[in-house]
């Protein structure tokens, strides 16, 4: 067809976009009342299983932004085997992620050898005071439940095992 | 609003504060409908959004919300600014408006005022807005207002005069600058003799009623004119030092221009208030009935959202001219344009 | 609507740059606007002072530094994965294609090379990162010069992709996915079939833009002859990615450089313009993106499949020595000169970034100006403030 | 300088000689115009070709690239500091004295003798070929020949490198600060210069929780540091 000066296909873009919203609805989600789910892998919060963690600080080193705070005792627990020695286990006894400081860049998750941090995709936990984005441990065991399972992965990848 | 109407007689001054009370709803009323539908609503569905939906019932208390912000907010005046000319700019570009509408007919008896050099007095009240916008710009003692205020300065009496120019050819058909007059000639005249649409100056004064339309864009400071609120160099141009209640006012004013503006618009083009009179076959002003007087201000009212409607979608689709591609359009495009039309107008009045 | 030939708006716009050099002499009291750090135009906050006389600009220099963060500094005292999180800051809207030109100078060094499938999976995000910054680009162009409408496509159509940067890397803006030796996981099923969707939406996104803000006349009377850069000035200025290509320069690091990364795998073309100027900026990087939706719809069909990280050990050393990597970033070249001494951290790292090198021409370019056309030329020259200052 | 593996010869890239074969050829080129003032040149096939040069031949180094051999494209321009940080990475623990770390200086590639090192890369356009120039800044009195007039681009280059490292540019029109605020003493991208950020608050990795007893903990150690 005739070549439509560009000011008219301007002005039936914008109205075409008009009729679309107002037929096909908006592509904006009302927050408070619709909620997008996040993908299961999206990086919201940490989570923590308290008793996998050895208190080996390889987290609180490699974190860039230094806002994991780590202490522990040792005890001595129970043999595993009856008549065994008592074994000597660190105990946890403060676990805080600072995610005011925190940029969610998942070095900690990586890098911990006995999987005891996990990302959960919950996002809604912002406060009033800054003090209060300081989550101690057991802040961070409730968010456990909210880890979603490891999606499957894609047709072509390797099934046995990344390393 | 002749006092007959409800056969109690309304002393002089209570026909002036009747008069004053109808200007203000006219002015008023049109600037929060079109801020509601045009600039809330229909903005965002080109945009594929929703708009505000918070505030009552799909946003319709938006414009309340808003307002109420803005009373609430504290009014500012910068330190080094010309303070008595800082405050009287906004009262001068929405005392422009007002002074606007006072001419605009809506329905046979339903007008304020009748002069008989309607148009004329509405095209010279128009550029009263100018002085306010510069006395804005200057009194703000901020760079950016300034180059703000110069860039209207320049651009609004730039497109002052082809306004004028495309006025005068409807003025020529309709052989009366009073407004009524203009309203009566275009809804009692005929097409060819088939007189099914009465004649409205939109088809035969069509290049005057693009002409008119661009040079109301400028007037208004719209998108693809909008170099003196330049949002993206000068921040809000003029309006910058702005806050609170004075801001109000010149966003108010901007809206209300457009309403008045469209209202002018329709009676020029549109055939105003009436729907052609072969329907009811009235066959003049004065055997048009009562009812007309209650269902005018609403044709009106429909007109002046469809030029609106116009205004606001080039509005949200065009990028800004340049100022000095702005000034060359005018001068070198328009005015000439203007001019043919009227010399038509002129020999094609003459031959029928 | 009288359109002023190419020619024509050339030569006006080289009278007024000449008798503005007049005006200074005359010393006209000018006015100093600055173009402050708060402001509308500059992503970011970048200054710029301006010496005016009425309209036109006389002299601009850009005052940058309101957003250095010492990112040389800091890459001295981190490990290495630590660096790829501080570095894809640097261009934020294109983030992951910063990371991958640094592990590639580490992989250089330790003489790793990523599996096949990394290598895919990492030019398929580097490509997607592509399409979500020029795409913001492309709306953000129309609010430089006015058009509200265009802003909200593009962030709404540029949503799908960061919704599948997030899906496969768990952040939107920060994905931090690379590793040295190759990607920190596989991409979640589904992932491909998503990514086709998203592909013919962006086309078509592409396709709006040009109807709304390219074909319209009052946008080409703003664009064409504004801001000319001749090919040796970008050269010399060391101008890079789209801002080279649109002065007549054919060169693509994606094309014309030997990296283990999976471009040389698929055909794909280089878009180039004769003009230089604003309008053939804009034009070039409009093509990109439609050549990125192919590029990746490309990528998609021939994803291997097999492992997606080489065996690296837990805790990586690299071995002493210095490399240089540069890729074809959205903003322009980014490249790193990495020197290591074989321990945990880099020794010394240089940032080579696109945004520095083309707003360092800023200066030359703005001579003679109008005040709103530095606001064209500078969107036109598409810089990011992380990118700038570092 | 590690012996890389072949992974550039084998593909050749529009119209690329072998590697090799075309950076000999630069470095040859360049020996014949700069004579003795070309002091060291390693190629590494089919990856990069580094050069060093005597500093007063800096800027004809820059002259012979651009202007003979048709290196037009100016990438970057910038310095490097070898001497080692006393600081390490700002991990030590403020209660033990601090630990003992070498400050002896080692150049990187293509050697060097004083500290300070300038670093400037230009490619051609049309071959795709880059070359990394390097030349030695004099510790006594660190100023260096300015490449403006060889390259506009050099400009805000220098501006940073001489805020950044304190090196002057004989010849540069305006050395204002770039980045930081005019009346900030120091230069900051030199090793000796402390990274405040990482002095005012101590590194939490630091809390000694002694490793496990030998036994479940299965990677290599916990307190590399």
């Amino acid at each position: 067809m005739a070549k439509v000066p560009g000011l008219v296909k301007g002005l039936g873009v914008t109205f075409s976009t008009m009729v679309q919203t107002i037929t096909k609805g908006a592509n904006t989600v009302q927050y408070p009342h619709e909620k997008e789910a996040p993908p299961t892998r999206a990086r919201g919060v940490i989570a923590l299983r308290e008793d996998n963690c050895t208190s080996c600080m390889l987290c609180a080193r490699s974190c860039p932004d230094w806002c994991i705070y780590i202490e522990g005792h040792k005890e001595l627990a129970p043999p595993r085997r009856a008549g065994g020695k008592p074994r000597q286990v660190n105990k946890l006894d403060r676990f805080d992620i600072d995610f005011a400081l925190c940029m969610y860049c998942g070095i900690c998750v990586e890098v911990c050898p006995f999987d005891a941090l996990f990302w959960s995709p919950e996002y809604e936990y912002s406060e009033g005071r800054i003090a209060d984005l300081l989550h101690d441990k057991t802040k961070l065991g409730e968010w456990m439940e909210t880890v979603p399972e490891a999606p499957e992965l894609e047709a072509g990848a390797d099934k046995k095992g990344k390393k | 609003m002749t006092s007959a109407l409800w056969a109690v007689e309304i002393p002089y001054w209570g026909q002036t504060l009747l008069r004053v009370l109808g200007g203000v709803v006219a002015v008023l009323l049109p600037a929060g409908t079109i801020v509601y539908v045009f600039l809330f609503k229909m903005m965002s569905f080109m945009q594929s959004r929703l708009g505000p939906m918070e505030a009552g019932p799909y946003g319709s208390l938006q414009l309340v919300a808003e307002v109420g912000k803005w009373l609430q907010k504290e009014d500012i005046a910068p330190e080094r600014a010309d303070r008595f000319i800082f405050r009287l700019a906004p009262i001068v570009v929405l005392a422009s408006t007002f002074l606007l509408v006072a001419v605009v007919p809506f329905g046979p008896d339903a007008w304020f005022t009748n002069f008989e050099t309607g148009i004329y007095y509405a095209m010279a009240v128009s550029s009263v807005s100018v002085l306010g916008i510069l006395m804005a710009g200057w009194a703000s003692a901020n760079k950016y207002s300034l180059l703000g205020g110069l860039r209207a300065a320049g651009q609004l009496i730039a497109y002052e005069l082809p306004m004028v120019l495309a006025v005068i050819g409807v003025v020529i058909q309709a052989e009366s600058m009073n407004l009524q007059q203009i309203v009566v000639a275009q809804n009692a005249g005929s097409i060819f003799g088939w007189d099914g649409l009465g004649n409205p100056y939109l088809l035969t004064q069509f290049v005057g009623f693009l002409i008119f339309m661009i040079a109301v864009q400028a007037e208004l400071t719209q998108a693809p004119f909008d170099m003196p609120i330049a949002e993206s160099e000068l921040v809000s141009g003029y309006m910058t030092e702005y806050s609170g209640f004075r801001f109000l006012m010149f966003f108010i004013g901007e809206f209300a221009t457009a309403g008045v503006f469209a209202l002018i618009a329709s009676v020029l083009f549109l055939g105003g208030w009436g729907v052609p009179f072969a329907w009811f076959g009235w066959n003049g002003i004065d055997d048009v009935d009562n009812w007309m007087n209650v269902v005018g201000p609403l044709v009106m009212f429909g007109k002046m959202m469809l030029l609106v409607f116009l205004i606001m979608w080039v509005r949200f689709s065009y990028p800004r001219f340049r100022e000095d591609q702005l000034q060359r359009f005018a001068w070198k495009f328009l005015i000439p344009v203007s001019l043919g039309n009227i010399v038509l107008t002129a020999v094609a009045k003459v031959v029928w | 609507m009288t359109m002023l030939s190419d020619r024509q708006q050339l030569s006006y716009i080289a009278a007024q740059a000449a008798d503005a050099r007049v005006n200074v002499e005359l010393e006209t009291e000018g006015m100093t606007l600055n173009i402050g750090p708060q402001h509308p135009a500059t992503h970011g906050t970048l200054r710029i002072i301006a010496r005016l006389d009425g309209e036109q600009v006389v002299w601009a220099e850009p005052a940058c530094g309101y957003m250095h963060r010492g990112y040389e500094k800091l890459a001295e005292v981190r490990t290495y994965p630590q660096v790829t999180t501080l570095v894809n800051r640097i261009d934020w809207l294109g983030s992951f294609a910063n990371e991958v030109p640094f592990i590639l100078a580490a992989e250089q060094l330790m003489e790793i090379e990523a599996p096949a499938r990394a290598q895919w999976i990492r030019t398929l995000l580097f490509e997607l990162s592509r399409i979500a910054n020029v795409s913001l680009f492309l709306g953000d162009l129309g609010v430089q010069m006015g058009a509200i409408t265009p802003v909200f496509m593009a962030f709404r159509d540029r949503e799908y992709v960061l919704n599948l940067i997030e899906a496969a890397t768990g952040g939107r803006f920060h994905p931090n996915f690379d590793r040295i030796g190759g990607l920190k996981d596989d991409l979640p099923a589904g992932f491909v079939a998503e990514t086709r969707q998203v592909m013919k939406k962006l086309r078509n996104f592409c396709d709006e833009i040009e109807d709304l803000l390219f074909g319209n006349e009052i946008f080409q009377s703003r664009t064409r002859g504004i801001g000319v850069i001749p090919r040796d000035v970008a050269l010399d200025y060391g101008l890079s990615g789209a801002n080279l290509r649109a002065s007549g320069v054919d060169w693509d690091l994606r094309r014309d450089q030997r990296l283990p990364m999976a471009w040389d795998k698929v055909d794909w073309k280089v878009w180039t313009h004769t003009d230089g100027d604003s309008f053939a900026r804009c034009w070039v990087r409009l093509q990109e993106t439609r050549e990125a939706t192919k590029l990746v719809d490309q990528l998609l069909d021939g994803l291997p499949s097999g492992p997606v990280m080489a065996k690296v050990p837990r805790i990586i050393k690299v071995p002493a020595g210095e490399a240089w990597v540069s890729t074809e970033n959205p903003l322009g070249e980014m490249g790193y000169y990495v020197v290591s001494k074989g321990d945990l951290g880099p020794f010394r790292v240089k940032i080579r970034s696109a945004s520095f090198n083309n707003i360092s021409i800023v200066p030359w370019v703005l001579r003679g100006v109008y005040v709103p056309d530095i606001i064209t030329i500078l969107a036109s020259l598409y810089f990011i403030l992380g990118d700038i200052d570092r | 300088m590690s012996p890389l593996s072949s992974v550039g010869d084998a593909t050749s890239v529009a119209g690329e000689l072998p590697g090799d074969a075309r950076r000999e050829q630069i470095v040859d080129e360049l020996r014949r115009h700069l004579g003795d003032a070309l002091l060291e040149s390693v190629v590494v096939p089919g990856v990069d070709v580094w050069i060093r040069v005597r500093t007063d031949a800096w800027r004809r180094a820059g002259e012979v690239l651009s202007d003979e051999l048709g290196f037009t494209y100016f990438c970057f321009l910038s310095a490097v500091d070898w001497l080692p940080s006393p600081y390490g990475r700002g991990e030590d623990d403020p209660t033990e004295p601090a630990p003992e770390r070498s400050s002896e200086i080692v150049q990187g590639v293509a050697g060097g003798e004083t500290r300070l090192q300038m670093l400037a890369r230009v490619v051609h356009p049309a071959h795709h070929v880059g070359v990394n120039l390097k030349c030695d800044v004099p510790d006594d009195r660190p100023t260096v020949p300015s490449w403006i007039p060889v390259f506009a681009g050099a400009n805000w280059h220098e501006r940073e490198t001489h805020e950044m490292f304190g090196i002057g540019f004989a010849g540069h029109p305006d050395l204002r600060n770039l980045y930081l605020p005019t009346d900030f003493e120091g230069h900051p991208l030199r090793k000796d210069f402390p990274l405040l950020a990482r002095m005012v608050k101590p590194w939490p990795g630091i809390v000694d929780v002694e490793p496990m007893p030998a036994g479940d903990a299965d990677d290599e150690g916990g307190d590399e540091s």
